[in-house]
């Protein structure tokens, strides 16, 4: 945005400031630029380097089982022995969150990485190709859109059933059409754009013009995607697994242990809420950081 | 002497970066004398358009205008609290840009915003509004114009759009138009008529202040002219003593350039390099990188601008004596 | 104009029936017998035979699904099997009480978001701004049911001010709409401002304030209807998710409407249910979407016009 | 004259306006351009100058008529048929910021098209002539490694002619070339224009607005109005002595840097462009002809001439 805003004042003023304009910075300039001017973005990258470091080393960084069952000791409040209170069955809330982070994290990020290779593919293909296929994969997304996420969530994990595989499936399945959409989008304005009619007169081939000039331009704009379709992932599991229709125990999602908890909501809130804290402060720092890499990246993108 | 409608001494303006104040116009006076037309040239990124934004008070944030004094009809109006300053926009001076597509409001019918102008200034109903707008429209030369009153800009040619423009800054007869580069984006047919248009509103006594790139134009509109270059004034002079006598090297360059397009012939004469960045300005004069003249002192510091002869100024080391030969 | 608002109503009507379809597969490769799933272990053959001929479930799945519709457009959705009732009547009775959840939290979202927005864009940095983008990251980061769950516990549980759950009253709307509704204020917020700090840089701005506009004028007059262009798409779009969130407050605050009904159908593994609320829910949005597409239309003259 | 290198017959091209409406960008128009000369197009935004100079390159397919190259017909070809003839025919366009890829340097720039004709085998070879290419065109070898952004509108545009003539084509394209540039700058690359002509020897078919830019630099000069070609003769002739009317205005119409020649009378063109969407019957600019009758609302005048020298009008000025 602010890189927008630069360009349009020195439009205005027709002055010139050749650096400062800076159309295409490389990739390593712009993350350093986003360093220095958002430290919101940077504190976000921190944070969410913890989380995975928190879920990959859980075994190291528990301090008790994350299974064990203990009743003597069953829905003890966040204190000195257990840094964020144990639940009903006594077993320690941090061990659990530390183990579910990496249900959690997953569930953020491989099906994100899926949606958006299928989303990517057919959005730029449908774009790129124009027709009958771009007619087809955007109705077809017009019809993925039209039914509520979580409608169509649960209807997809109905006929897969349960199970983490097909939670990645189902929300791989909700969420490539929003993807497809966008891209195709900028594929075509792409297509239109001088350098890619210029590659054409050059007589470089259509497979080529697609790799090599379309891709990398829409790079940026996947970047920024994928950044803010991980938080939207981890929104959409916590909620089906909430109702219950998600990830199954033993597996534990920080989604599932709200839903456990809220039966405990009145006495041991705790239950509830530090798992939800938790989903809070991963979607945050990701939404901050996807805006931070959306404002070096791709201006564009912000009314989308 | 005669009575100056505007007058601008000493102005600054730029930009705040993190390298540093972009200096965009500096030390820049202008004098509009009443009823007459007044040229600023210059190449894109010279600081013409900035200028023109100074005086009207439509500096974009973070740009800002840094010193200097505007004098309209006889005060000063550069330390006015912006509601005065607002109060003159429009009524007593106004200005068009260069962009007719992107500078009316798509979502508001034409007519509508010329009315706007009307009742900003002057307290009159809806309906009458609405009638000077048609006026104006007519005035103007846009032909049927109650039903074009009634059309949305993207309804419009980009002549038509260019004429509504002026319509709006005229609606209220002010004493001063600017007119940021007004022809740029139009067809030379279409430019003609407005151009011819401008000359009929500077013949009705309204002083306009013409900002341009185009030496074509200034040649047929100005009476007097400012040559600008990375920010600065580099010449001014009468329109015919400019075109006849260029002192600076720069705006030799420049009508060389035009000119032996013009003559026909093999090569056409150029200047050398680019237009400097304003950030990395060069010690001395700014114009010495690219000048074939330069010498040891260009290179140092930076000339006056100084007067050569009668209403002629040129802000080179070198221009006396060039001036006599 | 009237023309491609037809051609947007034949779009509408061939997304529907695609949903349709969709669901309908999905929904019949379920692997077991429905039926047998429905009636519990303890059913013998026969009547679990006698039951699928019934439903029509032993014909083809092209006639079964053109019966579907047939009877869909006839208001018949099928008969629930797990609560035994038509779908319909039991859509019917939902319908009225997710359509007044949903109008109360849309009202919240897009008044507390707009007038965020503005408010934010024009003291831009300030401390406003920041307070007011601070709420709405909040609103667009925390799950919707820790919102619901984190009201209820506090304003319902603690201080009493309002019921814990169930319509009742109006009263009884109010924790749902704000949890409902928080996410979307946000992001229409975040909108509002970016689209209006944008706007306020075109040109036409500056036109204005070169005929003698004041900043209350200029946004009033000029900025806001430009503005709002981005903001209605979103606001159509917004629709969709209110629905999904439904489904979650819904459970939370135990409201019969039609999102915890679709849960209750999916608990109850019960098809004919499950496939008319999802069903229903899109044909509320895809109508939002319509109506956003003529609204589009009175707002931006470009559009009105050209085809 | 010269042998003919590229000839359109009847071309037309009409584009989707939505509503079963259709924009009439280039109507029947038929033109020769000869092995080594300059022609120039002129006209006004709308008049269809550039969707003519893509028709004749093959960027865009024609929705009637024929192109021929060297005699051979190449609008019928099939994609892979006609792509080892791409390399003769060349585009230089107008936005130097937008016809260049911003993420590829110099080098990849300036090779791709080396590569898509296969024109040199290894990759020191391609370096080799990349720089060759910058010498050529006056981009200082030091910039191989550059981005696109890190150049100015001029050093750009250089950049993109270099692509251009890297695969030694047989005419190229100027799409308004010089417009996006200052004119100090515009000079230069005029300059460099002529001089690549004059030592590699290919065509150029000129498309700009501005008139004294395609006196200066064409050879012949074809003036369009609304789709079609209403006069075409030698760049003096027609500068000298416009024939037809509209040609007259638009020469007239451009200001003159010279004040000494202000206030003469210039008659001004009146009225609103004709609709490309619905053009006018019989001749395109009898709407706004001084000297238009009731046969040229009805009769579309033909091109016809003696020599070179051509008008599409029914009462051409003398």
């Amino acid at each position: 945005m602010r890189l927008n805003r630069q360009r349009q004042i020195v439009e205005a003023h027709d002055i010139r400031l050749e650096s400062q304009i800076g159309e295409a910075e490389r990739f390593g300039d712009l993350m350093r630029r986003m360093a220095r001017e958002n430290r919101l973005a940077m504190v976000s990258a921190l944070v969410i380097l913890l989380f995975i470091l928190g879920a990959v080393f859980a075994p190291l960084l528990s301090p008790y089982s994350a299974s064990e069952m203990d009743m003597l000791h069953r829905l003890s409040p966040p204190g000195a022995g257990h840094l964020l209170g144990t639940d009903e069955g006594g077993r320690d809330i941090l061990s659990r969150m530390l183990y579910g982070s990496r249900v959690s994290l997953l569930v953020g990020v491989v099906p994100t990485l899926l949606s958006m290779a299928l989303g990517a593919a057919l959005g730029m293909l449908a774009g790129f190709a124009g027709g009958w296929i771009d007619a087809l994969v955007m109705r077809l997304a017009d019809i993925m859109l039209a039914l509520p996420s979580m409608l169509l969530a649960m209807v997809i994990m109905y006929t897969l059933g349960d199970g983490l595989i097909n939670v990645f499936l189902t929300l791989s399945l909700v969420n490539w059409a929003s993807v497809a959409r966008i891209v195709r989008s900028q594929t075509l304005s792409l297509k239109k754009s001088e350098y890619v009619e210029a590659a054409r007169v050059i007589g470089v081939k259509r497979p080529v013009i697609l790799l090599r000039h379309i891709l990398p331009n829409c790079l940026p704009t996947l970047i920024v995607l994928f950044t803010l379709n991980v938080p939207a992932a981890i929104l959409t599991e916590s909620s089906l697994s909430f109702l219950g229709l998600g990830v199954q125990p033993p597996n534990a999602s920080w989604g599932l242990m709200v839903n456990v908890g809220r039966q405990y909501l009145y006495n041991a809130p705790w239950l509830s809420f530090v798992p939800s804290a938790a989903i809070m402060l991963i979607v945050l720092a990701f939404n901050f950081l996807g805006d931070g890499l959306r404002d070096v990246l791709d201006p564009h993108l912000k009314n989308n | 002497m005669e009575p100056m409608t505007l007058r601008a001494v000493g102005l600054c303006a730029g930009i705040p970066t993190q390298k540093g104040e972009i200096r965009a116009v500096n030390d820049v006076s202008i004098d509009v004398p009443a009823g007459s037309i007044v040229g600023i040239v210059g190449e894109s990124g010279c600081g013409k358009s900035m200028t023109a934004r100074a005086i009207m008070g439509l500096m974009r944030s973070p740009a800002r205008m840094t010193g200097g004094e505007i004098w309209l009809n006889g005060r000063d109006i550069a330390r006015l609290p912006e509601r005065q300053r607002r109060a003159l926009r429009g009524s007593e001076m106004s200005m068009i840009f260069q962009e007719p597509m992107t500078s009316l409001n798509p979502v508001m019918k034409v007519g509508r915003q010329v009315a706007e102008a009307v009742r900003l200034h002057a307290n009159v109903s809806r309906q009458e509004a609405d009638r000077r707008a048609v006026e104006m429209f007519e005035a103007v030369g846009i032909s049927d114009a109650a039903s074009r009153a009634r059309c949305y800009p993207h309804q419009l040619s980009g002549g038509l759009r260019q004429r509504v423009m002026i319509a709006m800054a005229m609606v209220c007869r002010p004493k001063l138009l600017i007119a940021d580069e007004p022809t740029t984006a139009l067809d030379v047919t279409v430019e003609a008529q407005i151009l011819r248009l401008m000359r009929n509103l500077c013949d009705a006594g309204t002083s306009i202040l013409l900002i341009s790139h185009n030496l074509g134009v200034i040649a047929q509109l100005c009476d007097y002219v400012y040559v600008m270059y990375a920010g600065r004034i580099v010449e001014q002079a009468g329109v015919i003593k400019l075109f006849d006598h260029p002192a600076h090297p720069y705006t030799r360059g420049l009508l060389n350039a035009v000119s032996s397009l013009r003559r026909g012939g093999e090569r056409l004469d150029t200047i050398n390099g680019v237009v400097p960045n304003l950030l990395r300005l060069p010690e001395g004069c700014s114009f010495s990188l690219r000048c074939d003249a330069c010498e040891a002192r260009c290179a140092q510091e930076m000339p006056e601008l100084r007067e050569i002869a009668p209403g002629h100024k040129a802000r080179c080391h070198l221009a006396e004596r060039e001036a006599w030969s | 104009m009237k023309q491609s608002l037809l051609r947007r109503f034949i779009q509408a009507v061939i997304v529907l029936l695609g949903v349709a379809l969709m669901i309908f597969i999905m929904l019949r490769v379920v692997p077991g017998n429905p039926v047998a799933t429905m009636m519990g272990e303890h059913a013998d053959i026969d009547t679990i035979q006698r039951m699928t001929a019934e439903l029509g479930l032993d014909q083809p799945i092209h006639v079964q699904f053109a019966r579907y519709v047939l009877d869909a457009l006839r208001g018949d959705f099928g008969t629930s099997y797990s609560m035994g009732k038509p779908v319909s009547q039991l859509m019917a009775a939902a319908f009225g009480n997710t359509l007044a959840l949903a109008v109360a939290a849309a009202l919240f979202a897009w008044v507390v978001g707009i007038a965020c927005g503005i408010v934010a864009a024009v003291r831009k940095n300030g401390l406003l701004d920041h307070l007011f983008m601070g709420f709405s990251l909040l609103g667009v980061s925390m799950p919707v049911f820790m919102v619901a769950m984190l009201l209820q516990y506090v304003f319902a549980y603690h201080l009493h001010w309002l019921p814990i759950s169930g319509v009742d009253s109006w009263k009884g709307y109010i924790l749902p709409a704000i949890a409902l509704g928080w996410n979307s204020a946000g992001s229409v917020a975040r909108l509002v401002r970016s689209t209006l700090l944008d706007v306020l840089q075109q040109d036409y701005i500056d036109t204005a304030r070169a005929k003698g506009r004041g900043q209350p004028g200029i946004l009033v007059l000029h900025a806001l209807r430009n503005a709002m262009l981005p903001v209605m798409t979103m606001m159509a779009m917004q629709l969709s998710s209110l629905l999904s969130g439904a489904v979650i407050t819904e459970t939370v605050f135990s409201i019969n409407g039609i999102g915890r009904l679709a849960v209750q159908a999916i608990s109850g593994r019960d098809i004919p249910l499950l496939q008319g609320t999802a069903l229903f829910t899109t044909l509320v949005v895809v109508l939002g979407n319509l109506l956003a597409d003529s609204l589009y239309a009175v707002l931006d003259p470009r559009i009105r016009r050209e085809a | 004259m010269s042998e003919v290198l590229l000839e359109a017959r009847h071309l037309s091209k009409t584009f989707p306006a939505g509503r079963n409406r259709r924009v009439h960008a280039v109507s029947d128009v038929s033109l020769r351009l000869f092995a080594g000369e300059t022609l120039g197009l002129v006209g006004e935004s709308g008049c269809g100058k550039s969707t003519l100079g893509r028709l004749l390159i093959r960027l865009t397919a024609p929705s009637a008529g024929e192109v021929l190259l060297r005699g051979e017909r190449i609008d019928d070809l099939s994609e892979a048929a006609f792509a080892p003839r791409r390399r003769q025919l060349q585009l230089i366009f107008q936005d130097p910021y937008a016809s260049l890829n911003p993420r590829m340097t110099v080098r990849e720039l300036i090779a791709e098209p080396l590569k898509t004709c296969r024109a040199c085998p290894t990759r020191e070879a391609t370096t080799q002539r990349v720089l060759e290419l910058m010498d050529a065109v006056g981009v200082a070898r030091e910039f191989l490694y550059r981005y696109p952004h890190q150049f100015s509108g001029g050093q750009r545009q250089r950049i993109g002619i270099a692509r251009a003539i890297a695969a030694e084509p047989a005419l190229i394209v100027c799409d308004e070339p010089v417009s996006a540039l200052d004119v100090s700058v515009q000079n230069q690359i005029l300059n460099l224009l002529r001089e690549l002509q004059a030592s590699r020897g290919f065509s150029y078919l000129f498309i700009s607005h501005d008139l004294s830019v395609v006196r200066h630099i064409s050879d012949r000069v074809c003036v369009m109005f609304l789709g079609r070609i209403c006069e075409t003769g030698p760049t003096e002739a027609i500068f000298r002595r416009p024939r037809h009317p509209y040609t007259r205005f638009l020469l007239d119409a451009v200001p003159q840097p010279d004040p000494h020649r202000r206030g003469e009378s210039v008659r001004l063109l009146s009225g609103e462009l004709p609709s490309a969407v619905n053009p006018p019957d019989g001749c395109r600019f009898h709407t706004r002809c001084p000297y238009a009758t009731r046969q040229c609302a009805s009769d579309e005048p033909q091109l016809h001439g003696e020599g070179e020298s051509c008008v599409a009008c029914h009462h051409p000025l003398e």
